[in-house]
């Protein structure tokens, strides 16, 4: 499955390997792993809790993939989300993507993680010294996104 | 028409999920928040700046002038923070 | 040591993990693997031979870890480069970067990978179905590496 | 002055590493690379294309114009090709 909604943690290392073992046809596998900061902007942060969206989640997760396989040409995708209670330094999302090539590999990672940023149904709260906050979308977040929608994708 | 609310909506309408009866003239996301918003003050609360909110209808991201059916499931809730 | 030159195998899960354990303050982890592919351009590859120059390559990878040090605020750098024979499928390059954001931690590891490319002194020698070839230099790594040249970094 | 070579140039001049002791005019990278194409065929092959070759002067790349002096470490090998 390339795209996993769970509690669980999981293990980047373990993801890598399942997308690259027995295979020579791969020359480069990027990962992102997200993690959970003890502080975020001014306040300290003591556990944060993402809700979302059963159903969508997975749907929106598995159209922005198949977005990146139109974009790039992949070999392996994985996209993995936790939910639920997380302390700092858990470990909160993984993208994977393998390719041919290194560009390939790199462009679709990060743009796997600027559409999940803006698309995917999650939402953070933040248990902070100054109270439970519901975590604002940043603007940035959208201006990163917006890179991808005017640019065709590099050659392989 | 089953309505579903995320995050600090569910909060403040004080249910994550209702099935809901709107009158024949609601058709649009945008209609249906307006309706929404008249149905108590934790739902006025929740609806109060429209440029907060966001929509999908049948698990899809979906503007305020996209048409919303009976059986529809609509949800609300506020700019994804996920990642 | 953020820097290893090796002819043994490496494990990325093992060196992501290295550089988050026990951390609160990092939001992003960027990994990059190189692999060998059993093909290269038209030709089938069944072996290749990594070259080095012992000592220059250390120097030339921690000095293009510090120029990444200075551009973006990195909390965390692993490089690890192979050499000696390897075949399709073996890994031959790993790069992890380690940020509180993940723009920084994307753009250094493909900053990274580039001046490797370009600076790295190793030359690879393959085992093709149309005899030993020295692999020649891509223009399209000069140009990758170029990109670098004039851009400020994004801010953090 | 111990000149190191490396992949092609290697093995075109069918050693890896030796010590030279140029004249006194060979100041340069550059004119190190003319001196030592004229020390017998396989070097003349070797450098035949200053365009293929790239130097490095105490394990730093170094440009033609670069100074070399007694006692330094000279590389030469072509466009490196890691990664």
């Amino acid at each position: 499955m390339r795209v996993r909604v769970q509690r669980e943690d999981f293990d980047p290392g373990a993801e890598i390997a399942a997308l690259t073992d027995g295979r020579t046809d791969i020359g480069a596998v990027v990962s992102f792993t997200g993690l959970v900061r003890a502080r975020n902007e001014a306040a300290g942060v003591a556990a944060m809790t993402l809700e979302h969206y059963p159903g969508m989640t997975e749907r929106e997760l598995e159209r922005i993939v198949a977005q990146a396989e139109d974009r790039w040409p992949l070999q392996g995708v994985r996209v993995i989300h936790r939910y639920g209670t997380l302390y700092p330094g858990d470990r909160i999302v993984l993208v994977v993507t393998a390719s041919a090539h290194r560009a390939a590999a790199f462009e679709a990672a990060d743009f796997l993680m600027d559409y999940l940023k803006t698309r995917a149904p999650f939402w953070k709260l933040e248990d902070r010294e100054d109270g439970q906050t519901w975590v604002a979308a940043r603007d940035s977040d959208d201006t990163a996104a917006e890179r991808w929608r005017n640019t065709p994708p590099e050659s392989a | 028409m089953r309505v579903l609310y995320f995050a600090w909506l569910r909060q403040k309408i004080g249910t994550g999920e209702e099935t809901v009866s709107p009158p024949a003239g609601v058709r649009t996301v945008g209609q249906l928040a307006a309706w929404l918003a008249e149905q108590g003050p934790g739902y006025a609360e929740a609806f109060a700046d429209p440029a907060l909110i966001r929509a999908a209808v049948n698990q899809t991201h979906a503007d305020p002038d996209a048409a919303v059916a009976p059986g529809d499931e609509v949800a609300f809730f506020p700019p994804v923070t996920g990642g």
